[in-house]
């Protein structure tokens, strides 16, 4: 960061999770919007604790799951009952035959699941996303082994450089960073 | 914006193989050959419309077609058309010649289907009554001898190889200096051929002093010897085996290697045809030392060695109160209790409806008390009838020995045979023929014969020579060439013609001859078509009744083998006959009839006889213990054992054939030598043979290592009188249970078709004598797997026969416990084309489906090869290409590091191709298969298509496509000699197949799979005496399927 | 008052259960020592091992490549065993790898927290046995340049594949199976990933780690979305891992073969896969503790007493589904079946065949060393003592190994070589080129999981510091808790 | 400086997503147009060793197919005609033209003339020529207007696929058995090829294979 840039936000590093937690509350009742907590591992309670609600990805997989189901049936029947149906062991070629069509129609519908998870998640995520502001900050590599750090990003509403590192100081937090972009 | 490619003009493919014939078009002789063709128009064939002009022609196409079926890539191919049109001749349509099979036993009648000019197929003449359609395995297997790359193509003077016009000259020059004849001498094989006999009188006026020897190392000697004693020299007996309510064979294989004319096996199986309860059935009493197809079929069959039947045959004449004369026996026999009593009623009780046969190189004093035994019977015109004697007799191979002995011959000609291989051991035949200036050897092969003669001439197939012949029924028969000489081969009238002082023949001018003093007056031309058309001139002559002149000889019959004294038989081979099918790949891998094994052949011993020995059926089939079965110093042979149920105690059986020494690839080091142990005062068996256990193991590759059901209800059997009183015993006790018709989970699609293709196989009339596997094998490109690959389970025939052992006990056969005297069966196994194919649904890429006629048709370029199918079939009969046996050697091939490997294994190390003759052979209606891929019976589709696309043509801008009845049938149906197999359509009730499906002892498999297979057996039935010792276990030995 | 009732709880949960990870680490203790053995330069045991398993990698390729030029018939396959040694191999490892799917899946879902020491290195075993798995039903088929048949696409023969078969269940299967393991294993590897990333000293390390963490940074709005997605995937990896081997007991359970066509074999197949996975962990993940102590913290004797129960549970299923077998051929009454399990199985020499008057079969020895590892070998961890004695258990579980694939040629070659008519009866002979290829996927195996364990996190951190005390927010560093879980402990 | 990737990498997963999705798009789709039967064969325009314009021949001569292709009616194979059909006229007509050479010289030599082959089914394909002809299918729908050629060249893509097209619907192509001959056939008397097609399939009981022993054996 030899030139000046401009601030992304101010971070603040606290010593264990439920001080982290116990910030993000306070944090939240203060009306932030755009700010987040990082933490090696997920902690029980921080949605709440900052007040963000269930995750729809759900949803997107199940969409996932359905288009796979269809594409199953859809593949089989076709070809088997309607382009080339041919006469195999005696087996019927009209839905009497569905049983054995099963297996696949269920594969498919988990892989397709599969794939919508994980695509999902990305979109949602917004990753990959090798660049990242908040990486500037030397200390912030210890949040993938034991550090917890909160930062409220410049573009909040709310977000004076000076009120904000007060508040982020008086919830114990250490460290206390103005993150350049 | 396509691409265009553009190619220029090529070589064409496919042409290379063809020089050979090319440099033939050059050859005098062709040229010759050509212009002779149209004299005066005679020789061209209206019927067939072929002239032979068209055959060179043909070639050319074919070649042309042949570079085409076998290129891989498709840019650029070059179509090959003829310059000049060749009549008669449309290129990729079959065309049909009849002709016939010279054998010993008379001319087998053939008509040859070919391909452009190649013939591809062997099929017998429907119109002949001796064939009536039917073949044998060898006629069947004939047309690889024909193809075999092996075959002689070379003249040879002393080992160098020589020019054919070399020989002519020197030929020319030494027949100049035979003076009178004497010291010229003749050695050939039994063939009536009257065109050969007619020569051999005109090469004997002109040198009255030759001589002229024959010799069969399977001949009739014997027979003829007991023959001309009993009835005279001048008539010949043949047995109408129809005739007969009861047939006593002794030691006769006559269904099997005795008797190949398919006529008898015929007429034998005419008289089992049971349709519904209360029809009659002949009855078959066998004695015998081993197994052969003949005891299969018996309704009694006593196990007894053969040096025992002439004591037997004692007992018989006794029984019947026949003056046995001056014949008396060493040493005395024990008999079942009552067997012979009841069998000589039983005889009697059919006044002369009956027949006593005995094998034919039995001692001849034992030949004619049996011929004074049907006398007493009163055969005579009602079963046994005479023909006139077509041929002089000609002096015996002893004959000719003394005479070379005695120095007084100095040129031999050998016209085929392989004397030095096969004469009798005591006669040394070797020193004999090295001992004579000079010999002249016509052979197929160059084998041990041709090493020690002076002049080797390659010898043409006889579906490529002039010839004729007569046919078991004393009709008159032609031989003709289908294709040139491939190899540039004389056939033996060339070589009598020359001594006969005229030129080597250019065509049919001899038999032309022939048939012209037999014809008398009569338009010649026409009726020489037809004679060529029909392949045959009816018997003029109908059989009549033979006149006995009884006068028994004294003879005293030798002391029998018995615990102390091992006799040991000389069987005719089942596969080699007498060694001269030996490098025929289609024999060799054809599992022999009894003990299913391929590639050599094995000392059959009895269980216990085996016990004594201390020798065991090995657990894997690869591993049979060898003995050593020694006469003498120089009289002995290492033979692996194999121990066959029903198989007479002390007695050895070693068929002959095997262990020849000089011989092509695939002959090479099969089986051993039994010649060598054979002496001329022991041409059928010998008795004091020593045998030692050498406890060493020897490979022996067999198709079935199981013999026994288990109990299973696959053939199921009852007697005769079990069948009448309970008609519908095949579906009793079957378990597990057949579901109750109709029982599906849910509804079958319908299978539209007008035509629903199904075969129903007779198990009463079926011996399991492999002509139907050989036909599978020539019509469908089977390829041979080498006995390396069979002993790994890899045998690719597509129609086996199973055969299976039956007794009352359970014998567990693969640990060596065997029944001592259990019965047999055969049962035909192919593709059942099940309905419910459990194959179909496995697939993963749908390469094996039903078409809608009712086939498990099977697309190779589909399949991928997973064996899935193979795995999921009840009845594997699927096979899978594991290496690339149409493309790799077969055998072993030498490399570098790791010394002697088999090709396969080396797959793309070796040279790929097939040899260019083998190509022609191959069917061009039947895909060539490639590694990797699976393939199995079709019921020969490619006949199907061939009626179906037929009737559609012939309907044109008509609806009337429908096949007409029963008008083609599939390649085993056809060749098979009794008709037990009939292939057809099962939807038309009035159909063959249908009719016999609808019998009451009509089975399918396997029922409660629910599979409904398109095969169905009908069950065999046994005709036993209720009086004789051994009814009891004869009747009801119907397997009870499962209880 | 929160605090109040949580040092409550705390006291009791402290008491009541033994620490998921002993001697009381902490979590950067956690981050310092499992990266540690990514970081540390290479150790030479590494290297020596690699000089073993390469080669013999390259030997079952080697071996790949001759059958595949020569054709199937370099082994010993035959009428009637047309399948051995490649499907056999095949189900064995697709067998081993359930166990990964299970203890990240339902062993995940059943919040069962011990499975966090031991997912990460499980799962990659998963993949790596999947890899070896598919080489077998690629290769076995007789012209691969023509498996391109089995995929479902339009073509100018205007022919598909045939959705019936089992076979073509199993392609569709296992691709799919493969496939969701990999998005699972790496969603989980992602945050360690990053861990590393962060770690590295080397920028090309970092940039490497760096690309694959996708730029993860710990952000709670990420977190609640990759837990859902975690959660999801187990969900669905679950069915799948019960699937993929019910489809594969299904090439068998589909057929008509009597030994195959057995409604029971799903079930039985599953355990039976579970049962062999669990044993293949275990016989990674002991060396492995050897060779890295201070994994002995993370995997402690707990997780393997564990291990060692379920290894037990399914193994005595397994043993019960032998017998339902055995007594379905009995009470069927069908003769075919009855053959099949008495006379091509069970009768052997010395005790059944003499009892049931029949000659022995030819195969009574894999039957009864599939009966003698699988189901009376596992019974000895009864006893904890035996459980927690490494060295026996070890022996144990490579017994289990032994026996999945005695279990698996039982049931393929014994069904196969005597089946409808005595006539086609034969025998299977295994050659050098089959056995090549299977010592060879051990090879690749072991290979692929000694670069997994230099180059990725063997235990994974993040998940593992959730279990951790000091992880919970409503946990208090100080307070007596501690010295509890020490006495505990000791 | 911790950033180790650049800020434009951020845009690289989308970008990358893009392109894949592209390439993607454009191998099935180049494919399925170049992999086919559709592109490979047809339009095959090989030089022949004679310049043989069957457009002279037939449309401007107006010589039957079956003059030189004389089995087609009876066999599978359609044969290619021998040196002596050209030579039974051009020993009369055009006897000097140099572009006859190579079938002079054949008919002396006796060496026949090696013409490029252009229509080839594999060798597993058994396809029967007369059971077409006679049953009302021309020359035409299988080898297009060769009467037009002045160099023949491949016309359709004879892949599976194509032949199982006509094989379930014959009725797109049955004619008059008088018509099969004649390249320039158009249905005529107001009816469309259909109207003809189902009455002829009707009426000869016409009903092709569809399974694989149809033409696979």
């Amino acid at each position: 960061m030899a030139e000046q840039k401009r601030v992304y936000g101010i971070g603040a590093e606290f010593s264990s999770p439920a001080e982290l937690m116990h910030a993000a509350e306070k944090v939240r009742d203060a009306g932030f919007k755009r700010w987040d907590v990082h933490t090696p591992f997920p902690i029980h309670g921080m949605d709440k604790a900052m007040g963000l609600g269930k995750s729809w990805l759900s949803a997107v997989v199940f969409i996932g799951g359905i288009t796979g189901f269809l594409t199953g049936v859809f593949l089989q029947f076709i070809p088997s009952s309607f382009i080339y149906p041919m006469i195999v062991a005696g087996k019927p070629v009209n839905f009497m035959t569905v049983p054995a069509f099963i297996p696949i129609m269920f594969e498919l519908t988990i892989l397709l699941s599969a794939f919508a998870c994980v695509g999902g998640l990305c979109v949602f995520t917004q990753l990959p996303k090798w660049y990242h502001p908040i990486f500037n900050w030397e200390r912030f590599t210890r949040v993938t082994d034991d550090g917890y750090f909160l930062l409220i990003e410049a573009r909040d509403p709310k977000f004076s450089e000076t009120k904000t590192r007060q508040l982020l100081t008086d919830l114990g937090g250490a460290h206390v960073t103005l993150v350049h972009d | 914006m396509k691409h265009i490619f553009h190619h220029p003009p090529e070589k064409a493919t496919g042409r290379k193989y063809w020089r050979s014939i090319g440099q033939l078009a050059e050859t005098k002789e062709f040229q010759g050959w050509l212009e002779r063709e149209f004299p005066e128009g005679a020789s061209e064939l209206k019927a067939d419309g072929v002239s032979r002009r068209s055959f060179l022609k043909l070639m050319g196409a074919s070649a042309a077609l042949a570079g085409m079926g076998l290129a891989a890539c498709r840019h650029p191919l070059n179509l090959v058309p003829f310059t000049e049109s060749s009549e008669w001749s449309i290129p990729g349509k079959a065309l049909f010649f009849a002709t016939s099979m010279p054998w010993r036993s008379g001319a087998e009648p053939l008509v040859i289907t070919t391909h452009d000019g190649r013939p591809t197929k062997v099929e017998g003449n429907p119109r002949h009554p001796v064939s009536s359609g039917g073949t044998g395995t060898f006629a069947q297997s004939s047309l690889l001898d024909l193809y075999d790359p092996e075959r002689s193509r070379f003249f040879y003077q002393d080992g160098e190889e020589a020019t054919a016009e070399d020989f002519e000259h020197s030929l020319d020059y030494m027949i100049g200096r035979l003076g009178d004849g004497s010291g010229l001498a003749f050695l050939a094989e039994e063939n009536a051929s009257p065109t050969r006999e007619r020569l051999r009188k005109e090469v004997l006026k002109r040198f009255p002093k030759s001589r002229w020897a024959v010799y069969e190392p399977l001949g009739n000697e014997l027979a003829d010897a007991a023959h001309a004693a009993a009835y005279g020299a001048a008539v010949t007996s043949v047995f109408n085996i129809e005739a007969a309510d009861v047939v006593l064979s002794l030691d006769n294989d006559f269904l099997g290697s005795d008797e190949v004319a398919p006529v008898v096996a015929r007429g034998f199986a005419n008289r089992r045809r049971v349709e519904k309860p209360g029809d009659k059935m002949n009855r078959l009493y066998v004695v015998e030392n081993r197994y052969t197809i003949t005891g299969g079929m018996a309704d009694h069959r006593l196990r007894l060695p053969a040096s025992q039947v002439g004591h037997f045959v004692l007992a018989l004449a006794k029984e019947l109160g026949v003056d046995a004369g001056g014949i008396t026996a060493e040493g005395n026999v024990e008999l079942p209790e009552g067997w012979v009593r009841e069998a000589a009623a039983d005889l009697r009780s059919t006044n002369g409806r009956c027949l006593v046969l005995v094998g034919n190189r039995y001692p001849v004093a034992v030949q004619q008390l049996v011929a004074a035994i049907n006398e007493k019977l009163g055969a005579q015109g009602k079963t046994l009838f005479s023909l006139p004697q077509t041929v002089e007799p000609a002096l015996s191979l002893s004959d000719l020995a003394t005479a070379i002995k005695e120095k007084s011959v100095r040129t031999l000609v050998i016209l085929g045979g392989n004397p030095v291989y096969n004469a009798p051991s005591d006669y040394n035949w070797r020193e004999l023929q090295e001992s004579i200036p000079l010999v002249i050897r016509l052979g197929l092969h160059e084998d041990e014969t041709s090493r020690v003669a002076n002049w080797h001439i390659p010898a043409a197939h006889y579906l490529e020579t002039w010839s004729d012949g007569i046919a078991y029924d004393g009709s008159y028969t032609a031989v003709q060439p289908i294709i040139l000489p491939l190899y540039n081969g004389w056939s033996e009238n060339d070589l009598l013609a020359k001594f006969a002082g005229q030129p080597k023949p250019k065509g049919s001018e001899l038999v032309q001859e022939t048939f012209r003093a037999r014809l008398g007056g009569a338009d010649f031309a026409k009726s020489w078509n037809q004679f060529l058309h029909d392949g045959f001139l009816p018997a003029t002559v109908k059989p009549g009744a033979l006149s006995y002149r009884g006068s028994l000889p004294s003879a005293k019959l030798a002391a029998p083998a018995g615990p102390g004294a091992i006799e040991i038989v000389f069987p005719a081979d089942a596969k080699m006959d007498d060694g001269r099918f030996n490098n025929n790949g289609w024999l060799q891998e054809a599992p022999d009839p009894i003990t299913k094994t391929t590639w050599d052949n094995v000392a059959w011993i009895s269980p216990k006889t085996a016990k004594e020995l201390g020798l065991k059926h090995p657990i894997h089939a690869s591993e049979h213990d060898l003995v050593e079965i020694a006469f003498d110093d120089n009289r002995k042979v290492e033979a692996a054992i194999f121990i066959v149920p029903g198989h007479a105690d002390n007695s050895i059986a070693l068929s002959l054939g095997w262990g020849r020494e000089v011989v092509g690839k695939v002959g090479e080091g099969t089986g051993v030598n039994a010649y060598r142990l054979r002496t001329s005062d022991s041409l059928y068996y010998g008795v004091g043979a020593k045998i030692t256990n050498l406890r060493r193991k020897f490979p022996i590759a067999h198709t079935q290592e199981h013999f026994s059901m288990e109990g299973r209800g696959l053939v199921r059997e009852a007697t005769l009188d079990e069948f009448a009183e309970n008609p519908t015993f095949v579906k009793d006790n079957v378990s597990p249970p057949a579901p109750p018709n109709g029982v599906s989970l849910y509804p079958h699609p319908k299978l539209t078709s007008p035509n629903q293709w199904g075969m129903a196989i007779d198990l009463n009339t079926c011996f399991g004598c492999n002509a139907c596997v050989i036909a599978c094998q020539a019509e469908n490109n089977v390829p041979i797997v080498g006995k390396e690959q069979v002993i790994n389970g890899r045998s690719m025939h597509w129609l086996r026969n199973d055969r299976y052992f039956v007794s009352d006990g359970g014998e567990e056969e693969d640990l060596g416990e065997y029944a001592s005297d259990p019965q047999m069966v055969v049962q035909p196994m192919m593709c059942q084309h099940c309905e419910n194919a459990p194959c179909e649904t496995v697939c993963p890429v749908n390469a094996t489906v039903h078409s809608d006629d009712g086939l498990n048709v099977m697309a190779y370029n589909r399949c991928i090869g997973t064996r899935y199918c193979a795995n999921n079939c009840p009845f594997k009969v699927r096979r899978f290409n594991f290496f690339d046996y149409n493309q790799r050697p077969i055998g072993k091939v030498k490399v570098p590091i790791l010394g002697e490997v088999s090709g396969l294994a080396l797959g793309p190390l070796t040279k790929k191709g097939m040899a260019d003759t083998l190509k022609m052979q191959k069917n061009p209606n039947v895909t060539v298969r490639m590694r990797g891929v699976m393939e199995k019976c079709t019921f020969c589709v490619q006949r199907i298509q061939e009626a179906r696309i037929a009737q559609k043509v012939k309907a044109g801008s008509s609806s009337d496509t429908t096949i007409p009845r029963d008008s083609f049938t599939s390649a085993c149906a056809q060749a098979c000699p009794t008709d037990a197999l009939v292939f057809g359509d099962i939807a038309d009730p009035e159909s063959r197949v249908s009719k016999l499906k609808a019998q009451q002892k009509a089975y399918t498999l396997l029922e409660y799979l629910n599979i409904n297979p398109r095969v169905t057996y009908l069950a065999r039935l046994r005709n036993p005496n209720p009086k004789m010792p051994d009814a009891k276990r004869t009747a009801s030995q119907a397997e009870p399927a499962h209880s | 008052m929160a605090t109040g009732t949580s040092t409550f709880e705390q006291q009791k949960a402290e008491v009541t259960r033994v620490p998921l990870v002993t001697n009381n680490r902490s979590i950067s203790w956690i981050t310092q020592n499992i990266s540690s053995i990514v970081e540390e330069k290479t150790p030479i045991w590494w290297w020596v091992a690699m000089m073993f398993t390469v080669p013999v990698a390259l030997f079952g390729l080697f071996c790949v490549a001759y059958q595949i030029s020569t054709g199937v018939g370099v082994w010993g396959e035959n009428h009637p065993v047309g399948w051995a040694w490649d499907i056999t191999n095949f189900v064995f490892w697709i067998g081993i790898g359930h166990a990964g799917t299970l203890i990240s899946a339902i062993l995940f879902l059943t919040r069962q927290k011990w499975r966090t020491s031991i997912n990460r290195a499980s799962e990659a075993m998963t993949l790596f046995a999947v890899c070896c798995a598919g080489i077998f039903p690629a290769i076995h088929v007789g012209r691969v340049w023509m498996a391109w048949f089995l995929a479902p696409i339009p073509n100018a023969n205007a022919i598909w594949p045939n959705f019936r078969s089992p076979l073509l269940w199993d392609v569709f299967a296992v691709s799919t199976y493969f496939t969701v393991s990999v998005l699972f294993w790496y969603v989980g590897l992602v945050p360690d990933l990053a861990t590393l990333r962060d770690r590295a000293k080397s920028k090309v390390t970092k940039f490497i780690y760096g690309i694959f963490a996708l730029g993860w940074r710990g952000a709670n709005r990420h977190w609640r979305h990759y837990e859902m997605a975690y959660l999801i995937l187990a969900g669905i990896s679950t069915p799948l891992v019960l699937s993929v081997h019910s489809v594969v007991s299904f090439d068998f359970a589909t057929s008509v073969l009597p030994g195959w066509h057995a409604t029971i074999f799903p079930p039985y197949f599953v355990a039976g896969a579970i049962f062999g996975g669990f044993a293949m962990v275990l016989t990674i993940l002991l060396p492995a503790r050897l060779l890295y102590p201070q994994l002995k913290d993370v995997i402690t004797p707990q997780h393997i007493d564990k291990m060692c129960k379920i290894i037990l549970l399914t193994g005595s299923i397994v043993g019960y589904a032998y017998a339902m077998e055995f007594f379905m051929a009995w009470y069927s009454a069908n003769p075919y079946e009855i053959w099949v399990f008495l006379r091509n199985r069970v009768a052997d020499p010395v005790v059944f065949g003499p009892l049931f008057n029949v000659p022995p079969a030819p195969y009574w020895w894999a039957y009864w060393a599939m009966i003698g590892c699988n189901v009376f070998a596992p019974q000895v961890f009864w006893s904890k003592k035996n459980r927690h004695n490494l060295i026996l258990v070890f022996i144990i579980v490579n017994l289990v190994n032994a026996g999945m694939w005695f279990e698996r040629f039982v049931i393929i070659v014994t069904s196969l070589h005597r089946d409808f008519l005595p006539s086609s009866w034969g025998m299977f002979h295994p050659t050098w080129a089959e056995i090549g290829l299977f010592v060879g996927t051990f090879g690749i195996f072991l290979t692929l999981f000694l670069l997994f364990m230099r180059f990725l996190p063997m235990v994974a951190m993040s998940e593992v510091k959730i279990v951790l005390p000091e992880a919970d927010p409503h946990h208090h560093p100080e307070g007596p808790s501690h010295d509890k879980t020490t006495q505990v402990q000791h | 400086m911790a950033n180790i990737f650049p800020r434009w990498s951020n845009l690289l997963p989308i970008k990358l997503a893009i392109c894949a999705a592209v390439v993607g798009a454009a191998l099935t789709a180049g494919c399925w147009y170049y992999f086919t039967p559709k592109y490979t064969r047809v339009g095959y325009m090989p030089v022949q060793p004679v310049p043989f314009s069957h457009d002279i021949h037939v449309s401007q001569l107006g010589l039957d197919c079956r003059y030189c292709h004389s089995f087609v009616e009876v066999a599978a194979h359609s044969n290619v005609p021998n040196t002596q059909t050209c030579m039974n006229c051009h020993s009369q007509v055009q006897k000097e033209n140099p572009k006859l050479q190579p079938v002079r010289d054949s008919w002396e030599t006796g060496k026949p003339i090696e013409w490029v082959q252009i229509h080839k089914t594999p060798d597993y394909v058994y396809f029967n020529h007369s059971v077409h002809v006679n049953r009302g299918i021309s020359c035409y729908s299988c080898h297009g207007p060769v009467n037009k050629m002045e160099v023949v060249y491949h016309a359709e893509p004879h892949s599976m696929a194509w032949c199982l097209d006509c094989h379930r619907a014959p009725e797109d192509h049955l004619r008059p058995q008088s018509e099969v001959f004649n390249l320039d056939w158009t249905p005529s008397g107001g009816r469309t090829q259909q109207e003809i097609g189902l009455e002829l399939k009707k009426e000869w009981n016409v009903n092709p294979p569809e399974n694989c022993a149809g033409c696979h054996r």
